[in-house]
């Protein structure tokens, strides 16, 4: 009797399967037939990318550019340019990133239409909430492209989100530029439409293991968090601190975790560790930071604190790890004291509404968009072909510094550098500060890395002293 | 059963416009993305409204079904070369057999105790799939190979959609069959509907077993389609919105809980901004810091919701609960099916049809 | 038939509910089961319906051995009961609950055959303009006398019936004594718990008497009515309630 | 892998404890409102957390004022709000109103908490806030004991001075609810209620009456223990949610609707995910499976003695 229902669940299944198909089949066609033009045009495309990755032939035919893109080519034919951008604005993603973000595309929205537009055009915005889930990443680039028919997209924070979107990017042959997504494969793809400013995760693995060995230690603790961002970052790190024979051990946490203390009891009981590096964000990383403080785990003249880069957030720092004094931390992206003009008048208009210097993702969130701006300016069109070479060409000064991207299309990555030099930015500028006064703000912090860019000469404030 | 015209023409209606919508939709492949997501949600939620409204067991252990079937087929895709095809199918039967376990753990367990176990059970899932970085792929979430090679949403639009309609058919057939019957007196009463003969614990684990499967199904399918599945997907404000679903729709009614899906998916999309007209707009300028004090996000032609839609569903969920304990939309199709059931109901009440009708049957026997 | 209850003790935690319990009834008669609150009336009958397992003790259905069988299997080897307090399924129609033992126990059974059969039972029973109304809206004696009409869509060889006139319109208490005595003619076997003494010494044929969880009286109800042991067991009760009062 | 010594292990223990204490709070109310009403909060959580943001911000506002007085104002602000949420919503289910009495109950208090975590969101933005340290510990130094402002050390444990507080203050919010249970007319009342409420009923104690009070009181304690613990934790809107979670795991373990049950299933609670997160082998996972051996003894209790340590009878 009961056989019977496992039976029809089974036909359920293939009967579901069957009724797809045969569905799916005029469909197909006629979606075939509207593309045989679009085909034909295509071909110089692959004649120029085959030499780039000979390996993705098969990806490359994948890529014509399908029904529904809706951006016209030609700049005559708008009146405002719309431009997409995606950001986290609900749980699980990360609101305070998302937030931020959107400030600085509103800032960055205002300055270019004052200024007269591109081209005498305005530029529109249009944001999209991709909650750092893969599929409202995907919902985001369709909604963009083919309903607001975006001519480029910009912006997002969570590597989740966009490893989904880059697919969207290079299904329509949309320039994208991501701001705030670290995971190496976004540019390791070497899709021809994405671009990134942020740091691949690699990038900063290097900068912490090179300061970590620059203070000569022997053995670090790492505690992570459990996400897209913190496990590769860790395993990252950890690799490289081996190469340069530092020992670790990394300890992992959910997110949201608040009661750190049998860790760092645990901690504790080893051997005491010369540094304590944290990839923990947000609010847990706060929690840990503070009860390893009021433990007498660090910071301590034994072992240094490298707190998460949220510490740039003085207010917010001091608020909830009171006793953190002496942590250093990680800055990605610019400080106050190495600011040029473009920094200086976003961060004038970003402390409107936030009062603190701008974070990372800010920054790149600005740059992001200028960037876009500048290309489509360049180019002089919407076309995506000449929008891309724009980009690959760019070499302009916006809030974070200089950007140019040395490999893509016309210089491809050589064998001896990782793939995900691939349209990246090489110069992202990683730090590292210093708080050595209680209460005090990032933009009085001591720079202490890398030596170029040292404020007090030193590689670390001791603990308790003054400089 | 004999159903009323309207009814008729409704459902006729929309299952042509549901198959016309690519059509409809030709420009438009966001939509048709969002329609073929809201169908996918249908699948969770009727499925889970088969499970709790009509088996009275409320798991919270959905989702994670779901996202097991997606792993499972990703991972033996992944490992072992498996096609997307038997991924999927073993993906289904893995997700039944975790059904299975938790209907035999759960016989015990009534109302309350069964919802914070599956709560439990949910969340160890996520930890552990997080946790286990070398074989679930941790929180960088795993990728899943395309089901169809295909950049277009159309096959897959009728793919989910040929889902939804095949797993509502079987549904409807066994909640209108003597399980449903079944289903319904052991939620009632399950001492009662043992001594009339019941097998409580077969039919409960039968209910777990099947909506398993189907949310299994459904889950595999719509990963394979996305392509990459993550463990943020199954945090429990993601069960909460199947729960929502169905109790806005109707947590007793198959249709009622697809509609729900359907309408709170597609409400959420439009919410993410509400445009204005740009008349309206210098007005609406002059409010921009209090607004953006409330945590309303101001942008050149919309005003962005956010938190505040969340906080818009959660009024309404309580509201429905409160009031409409049958939810908004299994009412509505009740009024049109009305007509129907008061004619059952006066046919009933005259006997002497009835006795002829047996009559003549045993003088035939 | 038999039913044979063999010396069955039932322990809750360190309460002795039943104490070596033996009941055997082998042909259709009517047994009135009764005793003082607490005796162990409706302990002795989750026991025979499998609802509990024994202690110590067997019971035996026709020659096979049930207490160890969950209760749907014990109902479909022709075990039919009522409950003291209701229980009709309340969010379902009164047809659709007449349907419920019917296909359970006949899984192949034509649906339009068993309608019209439970929609005959509703009628014997006076109720058949109830069929479409959700158990929820009957009055308290309309809910007794459904769960008498899933009786007879279960068809038993044995029915306990647990105070079946308790709180029933003496108009609805009719149909119910017709029912039982149908059922009696029919060849089955009731045991028939009651408070209502009137009833029980109109309808029994035997009279077994539970006290503290031990038969104390078990035959012909002229005699046992003058046990002195009855006698004493219910003044006894009467001076319990005093004291607890 | 760490050395077992006799001093990590008082060094998990005692952590455990601390932890266990407030744990114990937090599920205090939640038992209570079990015992009464017979429903499960699955808003628990929520109330915990605006207790906390009450403090912060009446700290925030009125710099001066007494740590405890904003604890106390916590206390009364989610006292009103659960009281309203019980009449608005809960009330029908105990006058029987509501067709599924169980399932509405899981529901609407979910809504509950759906509705006011999005509103937490909406209101005070996602920042993490956290309340300044209400003391500084005195200065002794003995042999055994030692102490700073923020840390105190006994046998060269140290031990969190801010989490100390908490926990003394949350064995006294407890010691005052257990006093309250049983000395006074109320807290007899409630427990009358909770043992039979008809029995309650004929003795003049009007059992509707009685559920509004139990819940508020419930959700009060709930958010004094946020109230407490928002100076030990950064706070954020969906900090409940791991709270309703501790809390839920809890009284499972205690027995529902059992307070001493509460009390001792808080501290074994603390001390068993001290002790797993401390000792199992692989660091990379210790802390990622913290949670998780929290819930495999709730799955295992409910399985095995669903009624828990103390509980009555299902």
């Amino acid at each position: 009797m009961s056989r019977k229902i496992y039976i029809s669940v089974f036909l359920l299944v293939v009967s579901a399967i069957i009724l797809s198909a045969c569905a799916s089949e005029p469909v197909v066609e006629t979606v075939v037939v509207t593309q045989e033009v679009v085909v034909t045009e295509q071909v110089e495309v692959i004649v120029t990318q085959e030499v780039v990755v000979t390996e993705e032939v098969e990806v490359i035919v994948e890529a014509t550019p399908v029904a529904g893109r809706c951006a016209p080519m030609s700049l005559d034919e708008v009146e405002t340019i719309k431009i997409g951008a995606t950001l986290p604005q609900s749980a699980p993603g990360s609101v305070v990133g998302g937030l931020a973000m959107q400030t600085a595309f509103n800032i960055a929205v205002d300055e270019i239409n004052s200024g007269g537009g591109i081209l005498g055009k305005d530029v529109d915005v249009i944001f999209y909430d991709t909650a750092s889930l893969p599929e409202r990443g995907t919902a985001a680039m369709e909604y963009l492209i083919t309903q607001e028919c975006v001519a480029a997209v910009v912006g997002e924070y969570h590597s989740s989100a966009g490893v989904a979107m880059k697919e969207v990017s290079k299904k329509y042959h949309i320039p994208t530029v991501f701001a705030e997504t670290w995971n190496d494969t976004i540019t390791g793809v070497g899709y021809e439409e994405v671009f990134r400013i942020a740091p691949a995760s690699s990038i900063v693995a290097a900068v912490d293991a090179n300061y970590l060995e620059a203070l000569g230690l022997e053995y670090v603790v790492i505690v992570t968090e459990n996400s897209d961002y913190g496990i590769p970052a860790a395993e990252a790190t950890t690799e490289q601190l081996a190469a340069k024979g530092i020992e670790s051990d990394t300890f992992s946490a959910d997110i949201g975790t608040q009661d750190f203390a049998p860790v760092i009891a645990r901690i504790q009981a080893g051997e005491t560790p010369e540094a304590v590096l944290v990839l923990l964000t947000g609010e847990t990383s706060y929690n840990f930071e503070q009860q390893a403080a009021e433990a007498g785990l660090m910071p301590t003249a034994e072992t240094i604190c490298i707190a998460n880069q949220v510490a740039i957030n003085s207010e917010e720092f001091w608020t909830n790890v009171p006793d953190g004094n002496y942590c250093s931390f990680r800055k990605v992206g610019l400080v106050p004291s190495l600011a040029n003009d473009v920094t200086l008048a976003f961060e004038e208009k970003y402390r409107e509404r936030f009062d603190r210097f701008p974070e990372s993702y800010a920054l790149e969130a600005y740059d992001s968009l200028m960037l876009m701006a500048n290309a489509i300016e360049t180019a002089g069109s919407l076309d995506p072909d000449e929008i891309i070479a724009a980009l690959e060409a760019t070499d302009i000064t916006l809030a974070q510094g200089r950007y140019h991207f040395p490999y893509g299309t016309q210089n491809p990555v050589p064998a001896d550098q990782p793939d995900w030099m691939w349209h990246q930015w090489p110069d992202v500028a990683v730090l590292f500060l210093q708080y050595f006064e209680e209460g005090q703000s990032a933009d009085d912090a001591a720079v202490v890395w890398p030596p170029q860019y040292q404020t007090h000469d030193t590689l670390l404030i001791p603990f308790g002293e003054s400089p | 059963m004999k159903r009323s015209p309207v009814i008729w023409v409704l459902i006729i209606g929309g299952i042509a416009i549901t198959l016309a919508l690519p059509l409809i939709l030709r420009d438009k492949q966001y939509w048709l993305f969002v329609a073929t997501q809201a169908y996918f949600w249908a699948i969770l939620a009727s499925s889970w409204a088969l499970l709790a409204g009509y088996a009275g067991q409320f798991s919270f252990a959905h989702i994670a079904l779901m996202a097991i079937a997606a792993y499972f087929s990703g991972i033996v895709g992944r490992d072992l070369g498996w096609s997307p095809l038997s991924g999927i199918i073993i993906g289904t039967l893995v997700a039944g057999l975790v059904g299975l376990i938790i209907g035999l753990l759960c016989l015990r367990l009534r109302k309350t105790y069964l919802a914070l176990f599956t709560i439990a059970f949910a969340e160890i899932v996520r930890l552990a799939i997080n946790a286990e970085l070398d074989f679930t792929g941790g929180p960088m979430g795993l990728y899943l190979e395309p089901l169809i090679q295909t950049t277009s949403y159309v096959p897959y639009y009728y793919l989910i959609l040929g889902l939804l309609l095949g797993s509502l058919a079987f549904m409807y057939a066994l909640a209108n069959s003597r399980f449903g019957l079944f289903f319904r007196s052991i939620r009632e009463d399950e001492e009662a509907a043992a001594a009339m003969g019941v097998n409580v614990v077969r039919y409960k684990i039968m209910a777990f077993v099947v909506t398993a499967m189907i949310a299994g199904l459904a889950g595999a399918v719509d990963h394979h389609f996305i392509g990459f599945i993550a463990p943020s997907e199954l945090i429990i404000g993601r069960m909460s919105l199947v729960i929502a679903m169905a109790v806005i729709g109707g947590i007793e009614s198959l249709i009622g809980a697809t509609l729900g899906a359907i309408f709170i998916h597609f409400s959420l999309e439009w919410l993410q901004q509400i445009p204005i007209p740009a008349a309206l707009m210098p007005r609406i300028v002059e409010f921009k810091p209090a607004l953006e004090n409330l945590g309303f996000a101001l942008t050149e032609r919309a005003i962005q919701t956010n938190a505040w839609r969340m906080v818009g569903f959660g009024i309404l969920l309580m509201v429905t609960l409160r009031f409409w304990q049958n939810g908004l939309i299994y009412p509505i199709i009740q009024r049109l099916t009305r007509q129907e059931a008061q004619a059952e109901t006066v046919a009933k009440r005259q006997p002497a049809p009835v006795e002829e009708t047996a009559a003549q049957e045993r003088s035939e026997e | 038939m038999n039913l044979e209850v063999r010396d069955v003790v039932k322990n809750f935690g360190g309460l002795q509910a039943l104490n070596h319990v033996s009941l055997s009834i082998d042909k259709p008669e009517i047994v009135g089961l009764i005793g003082p609150n607490g005796a162990g009336k409706t302990t002795l009958t989750n026991i025979i319906d499998g609802v509990y397992k024994p202690t110590e003790g067997e019971v035996w259905l026709n020659n096979e051995r049930v207490d160890k069988m969950p209760p749907y299997q014990i109902a479909r080897r022709g075990l039919g009961r009522t409950f003291q307090v209701t229980r009709a399924f309340r969010r379902m129609t009164v047809m659709e609950n007449m349907l419920v033992p019917a296909l359970a126990l006949h899984p192949g059974a034509n649906r339009r055959e068993v309608e019209q059969k439970a929609y005959e039972v509703l009628e014997f029973l006076t109720v058949e303009h109830l069929a479409n109304e959700l158990g929820r809206g009957l009055s308290g004696g309309q809910q007794k006398l459904l769960e008498l009409g899933r009786l007879l869509m279960l068809d038993p060889q044995f029915i306990i019936l647990d105070e079946p006139f308790a709180g029933v319109h003496p108009k609805l208490q009719e149909a119910i004594y017709s029912y039982i005595n149908k059922a009696h003619s029919d060849g089955k076997a009731i045991i028939l718990i009651s408070h209502d003494m009137d009833s029980i010494f109109t309808l029994s044929e035997r009279l077994v008497v539970l006290h503290f969880g031990a038969v104390i009286a078990d035959g012909d109800p002229a005699k046992v009515k003058d046990d002195s042991a009855v006698i004493e067991a219910y003044l006894g009760k009467d001076e319990e309630e005093d004291e607890d009062a | 892998m760490v050395d077992i010594t006799g001093q990590y292990m008082l060094n998990l223990l005692l952590n455990g404890l601390l932890i266990g204490v407030i744990y114990a709070l937090m599920a205090l109310g939640l038992t209570l409102i079990f015992s009464v009403l017979g429903i499960v909060s699955f808003a628990h959580g929520e109330f915990y957390m605006i207790g906390g943001y009450v403090v912060y911000f009446v700290l925030q506002r009125f710099t001066n004022l007494h740590p405890y007085f904003a604890v106390l104002i916590a206390g009364l602000v989610t006292f009103v709000i659960g009281f309203i949420a019980e009449r608005l919503l809960l009330q029908p289910l105990a006058k029987g109103e509501i067709e599924r009495p169980a399932e509405y109950a899981i529901l609407i208090t979910f809504g509950l908490a759906f509705f006011l975590q999005f509103l937490m969101i909406a209101i005070v933005g996602p920042f993490p806030k956290k309340a300044a340290r209400f003391f500084d510990l005195p200065e002794i130094s003995t042999d055994i004991l030692v102490t700073t402002a923020t840390t105190l050390r006994i046998f060269e444990v140290p031990l969190s001075g801010n989490r100390l507080i908490a926990a003394v203050t949350a064995a006294i919010l407890i010691s005052a609810t257990i006093f309250f249970m049983a000395k006074t007319w109320l807290g007899r009342g409630l427990q009358a209620v909770s043992q039979d409420r008809q029995a309650a009923a004929v003795v003049g104690i009007n059992p509707l009456k009685m559920n509004t009070l139990a819940f508020s009181l419930g959700t009060m304690l709930a958010g004094m223990s946020g109230a407490v613990l928002v100076a030990v934790f950064s706070w954020v809107p969906w900090v409940g949610v791991p709270a309703s979670g501790k809390s839920f795991i809890v009284i499972v373990l205690g027995g529902m609707g059992s307070m001493p049950g509460a009390v001792l299933g808080g501290l074994i609670l603390g001390v068993v995910e001290s002790l797993g997160a401390g000792l199992i082998p692989d660091p990379g996972r210790a802390l990622a499976y913290k949670d998780a051996i929290g819930l495999l003894i709730f799955a295992l209790v409910l399985l095995i003695k669903p009624t828990g340590l103390f509980g009555r009878d299902l």
